[in-house]
Order: structure tokens, then C-alpha cells, then sequence
């Protein structure tokens, strides 16, 4: 698998904040058309590093490419346009405004005319929003917020999908939904890079996992290698492992 | 119309106009001043001395047996009221004429709408001098009137070398170049000038750049409250250098405001004030005192506000008329003139600015005003000499020193 | 409305979710709007007439502002600089040219592409340096200061553009008004009636043109920009080119005010930029209902109107009123007093016509 | 001596510039870094404070106790006006902009309505002493001290007393202290009237150096908003540097170039500073720590 190129490589990247060294030297290759689970205690440095390779920081040093590409400096929506999207922890969606209008934002790039129309409408049943259309987006519920913005991520058709804790805040059975969500994307070819707390969550989707500490790569491996890695079930001891 | 008629009605309240004059055909007159906002220190006295005015001549049977009306508005000291307001007046309230303005800026916005429907104003203010428009007649004095007197008399009592604050806007700026004209011609020397942003109220760094050349006296043309805050702080900076002004005194009243002794040792050139001290102004001030007890004071403005209505009314009932040709044509004869608060005045046909009498001012230690000297009959020469002449021409511009009217 | 078939593009964004106001019921009251506005002049006196042109003037760079503040969620406090840039441009142009051979009209252009340009570099080094929020009005309200102070000093005879005088803080006159070349026998448009109608038509272009642009995809990114910057450029939007491109239309309709404002009065100063008159747009804005350009359309020109007459009939005590206004506004009606009655009446109808039903 | 004369003067000007701008920011550095309130009605605190100063000082009152008292009245007035209209736009700050913009302008049309267009000055206090060719004003040496020591006062306040310590927490997170039982309504209030009462006091000790006129307080305002902006959210990293570094600057541009180049030089560093630091000086002493 690590013969092909990958789909995402971070060289030797480094951030600082201030004193603080928040990453430290991640080297780290993702690899096309896996699902790839990122975990560690809080503080490990998860949301950095999501927001390095997503471009809301920029890097010390070190690279970051995608297919192959140098991207350490793009700016954040030329990432988006090489195939990369995000659904973030806090349900990024615009509240002010209706829900078929928050899809339609999310496809115009993309579609126009009847086609937006359509695509709109098939979204909305996918996501069991259609008798929401019309309502506001902020007044939805927790669960369907982060629906929309899975909806609103995965209308884009990436090739890359990055999410940050997609199932916080939901129950056990829309967990589950959101895991064969993933897995139906992800055999479509859509390569996944997910930050989760929730293992059983992780041992449901995860090819691979990757555990940082300290802003450093810790481990890596298959969820059952690190589950039994006695080393890594100390720092999060440390931390109170649920 | 209802609506038009309520400031009018309000103007003839203040008034107490309810005289049977009413059934003769009116004059109406426009007022436009400054009541509220950055200027209204000055201007409210000028309001009050068109009211004045207005109030006796309709006693004393109107002019021609003709009352007048007063359209008064507040120009809030915003350029854009004045636009507005000015095509008000001309085109809704169809005045006869038009009292307006007190800033330079004031003035040049509502002169293209003055000009555009021909009307008739009067502008009562002191100003920087140059307006060569027939449309306009200037009662406030002019800088060549104000520093033609004023600096030679510095120069021969204090020295030659001079200091100019100005503000940093035209008034400040034609000022200071009079100033430099005057001080050369009289062999004197320019040792610093310095123009100071309106609005500015810290003066602590020009205070020194004044003690570092040590000049023999300053001219200070600062014009706004926020720069008449430059008194203060020069006095508690211990900079007791004698002052001239043509600005101060004479129009904010600032000796009356500021603590003493700040304006002490100031001299300033001004057409009037409360305190000349002749039978004409005494009995002039006596009457505004019994109509308006509060007024804090009169300053040269109010009594050009003052002296104009009775100037209209001399060329109304000269002309015939109130059409502005007929009235040019008298202003034309050379010999509008009338025995004002201030002494004689005399509209020049040339310009149609006025020549005054200029008092020589001095503020002393208590802010009590001497008069150490009087020049009577100072024209207004420079525009007619410069070429501006209204009897032929009318051009509707206002020339600078520096940019005088083509000669050909 | 999701599934609502694509009608005539023109159509369809007319109207849509950034404007309030669809269907028949609201498009024929434009129409009597419009038309009672064509002919208003008729039974109007030439004062009322040149004061509408006057109100019209103002209402391009409130529209301005509620693109950008109202849909973009991007506070400028600077309109002003732009409407004095093109003020002042038109001046010059015209001062050199005079008004002949429709040059007036060109330099009304010209001075409205300028305000455009100064925008984008000022925008530039703004949405490109990612400055936002409050920091973003004080930039810009410094920038218009800058602007004021610096012409309130260009008194002196060396501040000269070819034939025209900037003429310092006392303001810069005696350019021509505009005119329309006709046949040898040009019409000068002195604030009257061929003012009005000329003004009244660059106004409904103008408004419908924002209708459409902002129902169009540029719209939509505007708002969702306003809404959520983040999301917006994680869907793959460059949000710093939109920003600058709402804030580069704003600023030319600004331009376009000044311009048409100079031409109005012939007559342009420096006070056009200073802290007051950079105020009274957001005032404008704000109490007419910055969510919608219709409310601000009409908040515009109500309180114009109502300023105006509180200044003849409230004499001093008119600035006391309209601060009074303003704080009533924010705080009882925080989207705008027109807005707040738009929302109010179609509520009050909503319930009457579903007691009507039941 | 010539050149120690020269460099005392440099320092004069200086040090004058740095407590005008100091001393015109530090309560609008509260309100805005604190709050988040864009106070546009700032300088009318400061017309309020230079007023109620004034006329104790014209009824007898020693000038300390009269600048004191100015402060205070300003701050309740501050802490009145945040009750009725600042408390509810907390959410929605360009709103009280609006809104703050609307008080200013009651409160500057109502003063010139109710108390005329001016008020007597008091006189400036003590006497100036000379240095080589120049004299100066003690006064303000004085002002220099005050807004020195204001610095010194507020930096106590926040670190060492109850309330400094609640108004941060309060600040920091509402929700939090709302559930430790602080009564953040009243914190919101003191801090509000905090901001006002210190534009008042530098309303009252410019009182006797200024034209007192209703519109007084713009002369405040633009300088005090350019020193805040430079400096950021934080009155001890921001403000007070962003005074110091403006104050050499104006004083320097004045000296050379004269008063436009020190009133434009200041609004240009201002952009400059902006575009360089988005979030002032602070935010770049801070920077990216949160």
C-alpha cells in the first residue's frame, strides 16, 4: 500500500505557538482510499495539526503535500478545490439561513440550474431533512445539524474527507448511522481522515489509526496494534481513558 | 402649505408681528446661521441682530410700507443644510434676499445655488476676502482692511520679526499670505509659520517651536474652539509674546470666555464690539440688550447682521424694488452708505464688500478691551485693484492673493 | 421554493431569498411606485422636485452599505472617502473638460471607476491581510480622515489639477452640472425635473441590479461569507475575493453619490469625509433595516426626509431627536424600523388570514 | 546644555503626547477590550467629566477634588447608561456603535441646548518653569504623573483587588461566573462605569488646559480610537505601549514636519499597524497563544 502515492504527506512539520510547540516534527502519509483514525488525550495537538493541513494555520516548518502537490502555503479554499473538505466538531453551518439554502451554497460551485435543483432535492432525502427545507438552519437539532454538514461536506465530492469529532454529541445509534455513512463514502473511493474520542466508534470504521502526544507521532498501526500497545494505554490512563 | 408657513409664522412670533402692516405685500428675507453645532458660539448674536433690525424697521412702517418677514433655518454648521436650505428659500419660500453663512466653506456651498437662481445674499462675515459674484454682498470685513492697519502698528511698536499660527484651511492660509506680504513690504521678517489642522487642541510642541526663534511678536489666526485651547497652554507655558489677530476677540468674544490674563497683551483689528465706546454703539447696544437680556455678547458679526438689513432696506427704497438689477444699479450710484453702530460704511460697487471702521483692540492683563487706535473709511481695495469689478462683469468667483483675476 | 422549477434566470433572481418582496402582489406595487414616481413631477414645484433628486442622491451609497454591511457583515465606516474621491474626481474632470459633447457624463463615469480603484487597493490590503470586525471600521474611518484632512489643507495655489483648484477646506466649486448633449443644444441638468428623471432611472437600475446580483450565486456566498467565513472558505470559497469585490461595488456606488452629489450642488468639500458625514450611511443603514436593500431603500429616504424636517420644524433640538431615534432604533427594533414594520405586518396578515381560514 | 535644553524638549513633547493619548484611551481601552462596546459616545463622557470639573472648581472646590468628582459623575452616568441601552446590545457590537453614536449626539446637542454653547475656563494651575531657551508648563508634568500613575492604578486594580479579579473572570467567561454566584450584571456595570469615570477624569484635567464647548469630546476621540486600535484588546500590552510608541511618533512628526504631518502620521500608523498586526499590539505580544 505505501508503494502508491499518498493522497496526503506532512514532511517533518512543525508548529509553534509562542514557547509552545503544539507539533513537533509530524511526519505522517495517508494513503488513498483508506479511513484513517486520528487519536490521542486531549492537548496531543489533533485540532493543530487538522488546522495545518486544512491551512487556517501555516507551519513553522516542515511540508504538507497532497497528491504528490506542495500545498505547505495554499490558502484554505484552493486545498478545498484540490479535493479536500472538512466537517468540523462545532456543526459549521450558516444558521441565518435556510437549510436547502445551506446546500445549495455548498453545490453551486459545482452544479447549476436544474441540476442544483435536483441535487439539492436528492441530498435532502438522503439526509431526512426534506421537511426541514425550509427552516432555518440554526433551529434544527443537534444530530441534524451535523447531518447538514456532512451533507454540506460530502456535496462537494472530495477526494480527501477530514472530520473533526463527527460523532460528538450524538447517540449511540446515530454513531453508528454516521459510521456506515462513512464507510458507504468511503467505498465510493473518498479517503477519510477522522479525529475521534469515541474508540468503539474508531474500531467500527478505522483502517489504521495514528496516536499523537505532545504534537508528536506516538504510534501507528491497526486499532487492534494499538489497543494492545501498553504504552498507549498509559497516556491515556493519564488522562482517563473512557 | 401649511408647512412652509409655520417658520415664517414663528419667525413673526418672535417678533410680536401682528400689526396691520400685515395687509401690505411683504419682503420676505432668508436667514440661514449656524444655531447649533461647532459655530453656533459665533452666530446666534447674528440671528438676533437681523431680528433686531427687522423688528424696528416694521415699527417704523416697513420698508417702502412694505413689512418685512424673516424665513429663519438652522444650518446645524453643516454644508449640506445649506444647500438644502438655500434652495429652500429661493425656491419654495421665494425670498427677496438671503442672509447666510458663517464658515468660507459654508458660503461657497450655497453660492453656485445663489447664482443659479439669481437670488440675492448677503454674507455678514469676516472672511478671507476675494468673492467677486454679483449675486453677494459682503458686510464683514476683509483681510486687507484688518492687517493693513494691524501690522504695521505691531511692527512699529514691538519689531520686526514676526510669527504666524494660522489654521490650516483658506481663511488661514490667504491670512498668512497678507501677513507676509504686509511684514515685507514693511521690511520686516518672517521668522516661523505654522499651520495648524483644524480640530487640533494640543498645542504643547508649537509653544516651543515659538520660543525657539524668539520672534517679536505673533499673529495668530486660529480659528474653532478646539484651537482656541493655544491661548491657555501658551500662557501657563509662560509665553508671554504680544499677539495679533484679526480672528479672536472679534468674533468668539474669547476675552470674555477665557480666564485672564491668556489673551493679554492680544491686538486685534475688528470693525466692532460691545466695547467701542461711542454714543452710536452705546445707544446701538442698549436697544439689543432690551430685546435680547441674555445675549453674551455682540461682536462684530451681529452688528454687520444688523447693519445689512438696514442697508436693504436703503437700496429697496432707492431701486423701487427689491429686483436685484434695480438694486445693482444702485449699488452702482457709489454712495450706498449709512451711519452704522460702528461708524459710517459705504457698499463699493467694484466688489460689493464694504469699507469699514477698523478698531484697534488691545486685551489687557484683566481681558479688559482699550481701543489705542481708530481708522476710519477702510476700503475694501484689493478686488477692485486686483480687477474684479461687478459694474462691468460677473464673474462668480473667489480670487485668492495667489491667484488674482486675469488681467485683459 | 426548493423544488420550485428554474424559471426565466432574469426572473428568478429578481427575486429569492436575499430580497424580501415576490410575487405579484409586490412587483405591482413597484410598478405603482414607479410610476407614481415618473409622475410626481408633475404636481410637484421645482423645490420638491430638486429636493428628491437631492434625497435620491444619498440613497446609491446607503444601498452600497447595505451590501456589504447588511448581507456581507462587513462594517465600513469609510463610504464617505469614496463618495468625496468621486466628488472630487468629477470636479477636476469637469473643471478641465467642461460639459460638452456629453464629457460631463463620461467624467461621472471616470470618477466612479476611480472610486472603484482607490476601493480595490484600499480592499486589498484589507480582505487580503484577513482584517476584520470593528478593526475593519476604524481602518476605514481612519482612512476617510486621512482623506479630510489632507484636502481641508489644499487651500494653496500649488494644489492645482490642470484648471481645477482643490481649493483646501472651503470646498472645490464651479464645476458645470451635468449635461446631456442634444443636437447642438445641450440639456443642462440643473436639479429639476430632467435631474430627477435621470437620477430616478440610474436608481431603479441600480436597485434592480442588486436585487439580481444578490439572488445570484455571488449573493448566496455573501451572505453565507457573513454567516459562517469559515464554512464559507472551507466550501471552497475564496472569501477575501468576494469581500473585496461587495466592497469595491460598494465603494463605487459611494463614488457614484459623491459624483452625482458634486454635480447636484456643483459644489464638493472636504467635510463630505469627515467623522458626521461618515456617520449618517450607517444611521440611514441601520434605521432603515440593514437585512434587506429594499427597507434600506426606503429607510434611506424616510429618514433624509424626516431629518430634514425635524432641521426646518424641530429647530435645535432636531439632532437631540435624531440621536434619540437611533437608540430606540438598536434597541426596539434592532433590524431597522422598516424592517421591524415589514415583519410586524406580515405577521398581523399571517394571522389574520389563518383566522380568516379557520 | 543647548542639547540637553533640545532633548528635554523632545521628551516634553513626548511624554505630553503619550498622557493626552494615554489618559483619552485608557477608558475606552476597558470598555472595548473587556467588553467588546465600541464606545462612540466616549468623548461625551469626557465633555461630562470636563464640565461637572469645571464648575466645581468655578464654586470653590480644589482642583484635585473637582477632577475627582468629574470622574465619578461621569462614571455613574457611564454606569447608568449601561443599564438602560449597553446591556442589551452585548451580543451585537456594531449595533452599539449605532446606538453609542446616537447617545453622543443627544448628549452634545442637549449640553449647547441646556448650558449654551460654552462655559468659562478655570485657568491653568501652577506656574511653567525654564529650561535653556524654553519654558514650560508644570501642569503638564502633572498630566504626565496622572496618566502614569493611572497606568500603575488600573494594573493594581486588575491583579490585586476582588473586583479586577471578578471583572476578568466575569469577562473571560460569563457562563462560569454566573454559576460561581457573581452578580455579573453589576460587574458588566462597574466595568462600563470604569471606562466612563476614566474618561471623565481625563475630561477634568484637561478641563483647565481646553475651550470648554459641547463639542469638546471629538477632540478626544479620534486619537484615543487610533491608540486603542494600535494597542489592541489589552489596556497594559496594548494601550499603554501603542501611547508611548504614537507619542514619540506625533511628537517627532510635529517637531519636523509640523501639526499635519503628526495628525496624519498618526491615523497612517494606525493602518499600517492594522495590517501588520490585525489584532494591535497585544494581540501580537499575545499571539496565537488561545
Amino acid at each position: 500500500m505505501t508503494t502508491s502515492t499518498p493522497i496526503l504527506e506532512t514532511q517533518g512539520l512543525n508548529k509553534w505557538f509562542g514557547g509552545l510547540h503544539v507539533t513537533n516534527e509530524v511526519d505522517f502519509r495517508l494513503d488513498p482510499g483508506e479511513i484513517h483514525c486520528l487519536i490521542g488525550p486531549n492537548g496531543a495537538g489533533k485540532s493543530t495539526l487538522f488546522k495545518l493541513l486544512l491551512g487556517e494555520h501555516t507551519p513553522s516548518a516542515g511540508r504538507i503535500l497532497f497528491e504528490g502537490k506542495e500545498i505547505t502555503i495554499e490558502p484554505s479554499f484552493a486545498r478545498i478545490r484540490r479535493g479536500i473538505s472538512v466537517k468540523f466538531q462545532v456543526p459549521g453551518i450558516f444558521k441565518e439561513l435556510r437549510v436547502h439554502h445551506n446546500l445549495e451554497i455548498a453545490l453551486q460551485r459545482r452544479l447549476k440550474g436544474d441540476a442544483l435543483d435536483a441535487e439539492i432535492e436528492r441530498l435532502l432525502g438522503f439526509l431526512n431533512l426534506r421537511e426541514q427545507a425550509d427552516k432555518l438552519a440554526g433551529a434544527l437539532s443537534h444530530g441534524q445539524k451535523q447531518w447538514l454538514e456532512i451533507g454540506m461536506a460530502v456535496s462537494l465530492r472530495p477526494k480527501l474527507l477530514l472530520l473533526d469529532e463527527p460523532t460528538a454529541g450524538m447517540t449511540p445509534d446515530e454513531t453508528h448511522a454516521t459510521g456506515e455513512v462513512i464507510q458507504a463514502l468511503n467505498a465510493e473511493g473518498v479517503t477519510v481522515l477522522a479525529v475521534e474520542h469515541d474508540m468503539a466508534f474508531v474500531r467500527q470504521i478505522a483502517q489504521r489509526v495514528t496516536v499523537l502526544h505532545f504534537g508528536a507521532v506516538f504510534a501507528q498501526g491497526t486499532i487492534d496494534e494499538i489497543v494492545a500497545d501498553d504504552r498507549v494505554a498509559a497516556i491515556y490512563l493519564g488522562q482517563g481513558y473512557d | 402649505m401649511n408647512k412652509i408657513l409655520t417658520p415664517i409664522m414663528m419667525g413673526m412670533g418672535l417678533l410680536g408681528l401682528n400689526s396691520p402692516l400685515m395687509a401690505e405685500e411683504s419682503i420676505k428675507l432668508g436667514v440661514l446661521e449656524d444655531q447649533s453645532g461647532d459655530f453656533a458660539v459665533a452666530t446666534i448674536g447674528k440671528v438676533h441682530g437681523i431680528q433686531l433690525a427687522t423688528e424696528e424697521i416694521n415699527a417704523d412702517g416697513g420698508i417702502d410700507g412694505r413689512p418685512l418677514e424673516l424665513v429663519i433655518y438652522d444650518t446645524q454648521s453643516d454644508n449640506t443644510r445649506y444647500q438644502e436650505f438655500m434652495r429652500r428659500v429661493l425656491q419654495r419660500d421665494k425670498v427677496d434676499a438671503v442672509f447666510a453663512g458663517f464658515s468660507s466653506a459654508s458660503r461657497e456651498a450655497y453660492r453656485p445655488i445663489v447664482d443659479q437662481f439669481k437670488g440675492l445674499a448677503f454674507y455678514n462675515n469676516q472672511y478671507e476676502g476675494g468673492v467677486c459674484d454679483a449675486n453677494m454682498i459682503v458686510t464683514g470685513a476683509v483681510p486687507e482692511q484688518q492687517f493693513s492697519t494691524l501690522i504695521p502698528y505691531m511692527m512699529e511698536k514691538y519689531g520686526k520679526r514676526v510669527y504666524t499660527i494660522a489654521a490650516d484651511y483658506n481663511f488661514g492660509q490667504i491670512s498668512a499670505e497678507w501677513v507676509r506680504d504686509i511684514v515685507k513690504e514693511n521690511g520686516g521678517e518672517m521668522v516661523g509659520e505654522e499651520f495648524i489642522p483644524l480640530g487640533v487642541s494640543q498645542f504643547s510642541q508649537t509653544i516651543q517651536n515659538i520660543q525657539r526663534v524668539q520672534p517679536d511678536f505673533i499673529v495668530t489666526l486660529l480659528v474653532g474652539t478646539a484651537q482656541s485651547s493655544y491661548y491657555e497652554q501658551a500662557m501657563s507655558a509662560n509665553l508671554r509674546l504680544p499677539m495679533a489677530s484679526s480672528v479672536n476677540v472679534g468674533q468668539g468674544y474669547e476675552h470674555k470666555r477665557f480666564n485672564p490674563p491668556s489673551l493679554a497683551n492680544m491686538y486685534v483689528t475688528t470693525n466692532y464690539i460691545e466695547e467701542v465706546d461711542t454714543p452710536a454703539s452705546k445707544a446701538f447696544l442698549e436697544k439689543w440688550h432690551q430685546k435680547f437680556p441674555d445675549e453674551p455678547y455682540v461682536n462684530q458679526e451681529a452688528e454687520n447682521s444688523y447693519l445689512a438689513v438696514y442697508l436693504y432696506k436703503q437700496m429697496v427704497e432707492r431701486a423701487g424694488s427689491t429686483d436685484h438689477d434695480a438694486i445693482r444699479k444702485v449699488i452702482a450710484e457709489g454712495d450706498v452708505c449709512m451711519d452704522a453702530p460702528e461708524g459710517k460704511v459705504c457698499i463699493d460697487p467694484k466688489s460689493q464688500h464694504m469699507s469699514h471702521t477698523i478698531y484697534l483692540a488691545r486685551v489687557g492683563e484683566d481681558h479688559s478691551i482699550t481701543f489705542p487706535k481708530v481708522w476710519k473709511n477702510i476700503k475694501p481695495y484689493w478686488l477692485g485693484d486686483a480687477g474684479c469689478d461687478l459694474t462691468q462683469s460677473n464673474p462668480a468667483t473667489q480670487y485668492t492673493p495667489s491667484n488674482p483675476p486675469s488681467k485683459n | 421554493m426548493a423544488n420550485s422549477p428554474h424559471k426565466m434566470l432574469f426572473h428568478k433572481r429578481l427575486e429569492g431569498p436575499q430580497t424580501l418582496g415576490k410575487g405579484k402582489g409586490f412587483w405591482s406595487g413597484f410598478l405603482l411606485v414607479l410610476a407614481a414616481a415618473c409622475v410626481y413631477p408633475l404636481f410637484a414645484d421645482g423645490y420638491d422636485v430638486g429636493n428628491n433628486v437631492y434625497f435620491f442622491n444619498w440613497v446609491f451609497m446607503a444601498l452600497g452599505l447595505c451590501l456589504i454591511w447588511g448581507y456581507g457583515g462587513i462594517l465600513s465606516f469609510g463610504q464617505v472617502a469614496f463618495f468625496g474621491i468621486a466628488g472630487y474626481c468629477y470636479g477636476i474632470l469637469t473643471i478641465n473638460w467642461g460639459a460638452a459633447y456629453g464629457l460631463s457624463l463620461v467624467a461621472l463615469g471616470l470618477a466612479v471607476v476611480v472610486a472603484g480603484l482607490v476601493a480595490a487597493l484600499l480592499g486589498y490590503f484589507l480582505f487580503y491581510g484577513r482584517i476584520n470586525g470593528v478593526f475593519l471600521g476604524i481602518v476605514t474611518l481612519s482612512f476617510t480622515l486621512v482623506c479630510e484632512r489632507f484636502m481641508a489643507q489644499t487651500a494653496g495655489p500649488q494644489w492645482t489639477v490642470g484648471t481645477a483648484r482643490l481649493n483646501g477646506f472651503n470646498g472645490m466649486g464651479g464645476m458645470p452640472p451635468l449635461t446631456i448633449p442634444w443636437f447642438g443644444n445641450d440639456i443642462i441638468l440643473f436639479p429639476d425635473v430632467q435631474l430627477y428623471y435621470l437620477i430616478l432611472a440610474l436608481l431603479v437600475a441600480v436597485y434592480l441590479g442588486l436585487r439580481v446580483l444578490l439572488n445570484s450565486r455571488f449573493g448566496n456566498v455573501l451572505v453565507a461569507l457573513r454567516d459562517n467565513p469559515e464554512r464559507a472558505e472551507m466550501l471552497g470559497y475564496d472569501i477575501r475575493r468576494y469581500q473585496l469585490t461587495a466592497f469595491v461595488i460598494a465603494s463605487m456606488l459611494a463614488g457614484l453619490s459623491g459624483a452625482l452629489y458634486t454635480a447636484w450642488g456643483q459644489y464638493i468639500t472636504p467635510s463630505s469625509m469627515g467623522m458626521t458625514a461618515a456617520a449618517l450611511p450607517i444611521i440611514w443603514v441601520a434605521v432603515g433595516g440593514r437585512g434587506d436593500i429594499t427597507t434600506t431603500l426606503v429607510g434611506t429616504l424616510l429618514v433624509l426626509a424626516g431629518f430634514q424636517a425635524l432641521t426646518v420644524y424641530g429647530s435645535q433640538y432636531a439632532l437631540v431627536l435624531m440621536g434619540a431615534l437611533l437608540v430606540i432604533t438598536v434597541l426596539a427594533a434592532p433590524q431597522g424600523l422598516v424592517m421591524g414594520v415589514v415583519n410586524l405586518t406580515t405577521r398581523l396578515w399571517r394571522r389574520f388570514t389563518k383566522e380568516a381560514r379557520s | 546644555m543647548a542639547f540637553l535644553s533640545e532633548l528635554f524638549a523632545f521628551l516634553y513633547q513626548a511624554g505630553d503626547a503619550f498622557a493626552f493619548l494615554v489618559l483619552a484611551a485608557c477608558g475606552l481601552a476597558i470598555v472595548f477590550g473587556m467588553m467588546g462596546v465600541i464606545n462612540l459616545a466616549h468623548g461625551e463622557f469626557i465633555l461630562c467629566g470636563a464640565y461637572v470639573c469645571a464648575t466645581a472648581t468655578r464654586l470653590g472646590m480644589p482642583l484635585p477634588l473637582s477632577v475627582l468628582l468629574g470622574a465619578l459623575v461621569a462614571g455613574i452616568v457611564g454606569m447608568i447608561l449601561e443599564r438602560l441601552v449597553i446591556r442589551h446590545l452585548y451580543h451585537r457590537p456594531l449595533d452599539t456603535i449605532v446606538a453609542t453614536w446616537g447617545i453622543s449626539m443627544i448628549a452634545t446637542q442637549g449640553t449647547l441646548i441646556v448650558l449654551g454653547s460654552t462655559l468659562p475656563g478655570t485657568g491653568t494651575p501652577l506656574g511653567s518653569f525654564t529650561l535653556g531657551d524654553y519654558s514650560f508648563s508644570q501642569y503638564r508634568l502633572v498630566l504626565i504623573g496622572t496618566a502614569l500613575a493611572t497606568l500603575v492604578g488600573l494594573y493594581l486594580l486588575f491583579t490585586r483587588t476582588r473586583f479586577g479579579i471578578l471583572a476578568r473572570a466575569t469577562i473571560q467567561m460569563p457562563h462560569m461566573a454566573q454559576a460561581l454566584g457573581i452578580n455579573t450584571g453589576l460587574v458588566y456595570s462597574l466595568t462600563f462605569g470604569l471606562g466612563a469615570g476614566l474618561a471623565g477624569l481625563a475630561g477634568g484635567l484637561y478641563a483647565p488646559t481646553m475651550t470648554l464647548v459641547p463639542t469638546m469630546g471629538s477632540a478626544f476621540l479620534v486619537e484615543a480610537f487610533v491608540t486603542v486600535v494600535v494597542g489592541g484588546a489589552d489596556i497594559f500590552l496594548g494601550t499603554a505601549p501603542a501611547a508611548a510608541i504614537l507619542g514619540v511618533i506625533k511628537a517627532a512628526l510635529t517637531s519636523w514636519y509640523g501639526q499635519l504631518a503628526g495628525q496624519i502620521g498618526l491615523l497612517l500608523t494606525a493602518i499600517v499597524v492594522i495590517r501588520v498586526m490585525p489584532r494591535g499590539l497585544s494581540g501580537w505580544l499575545l499571539r496565537e497563544r488561545g
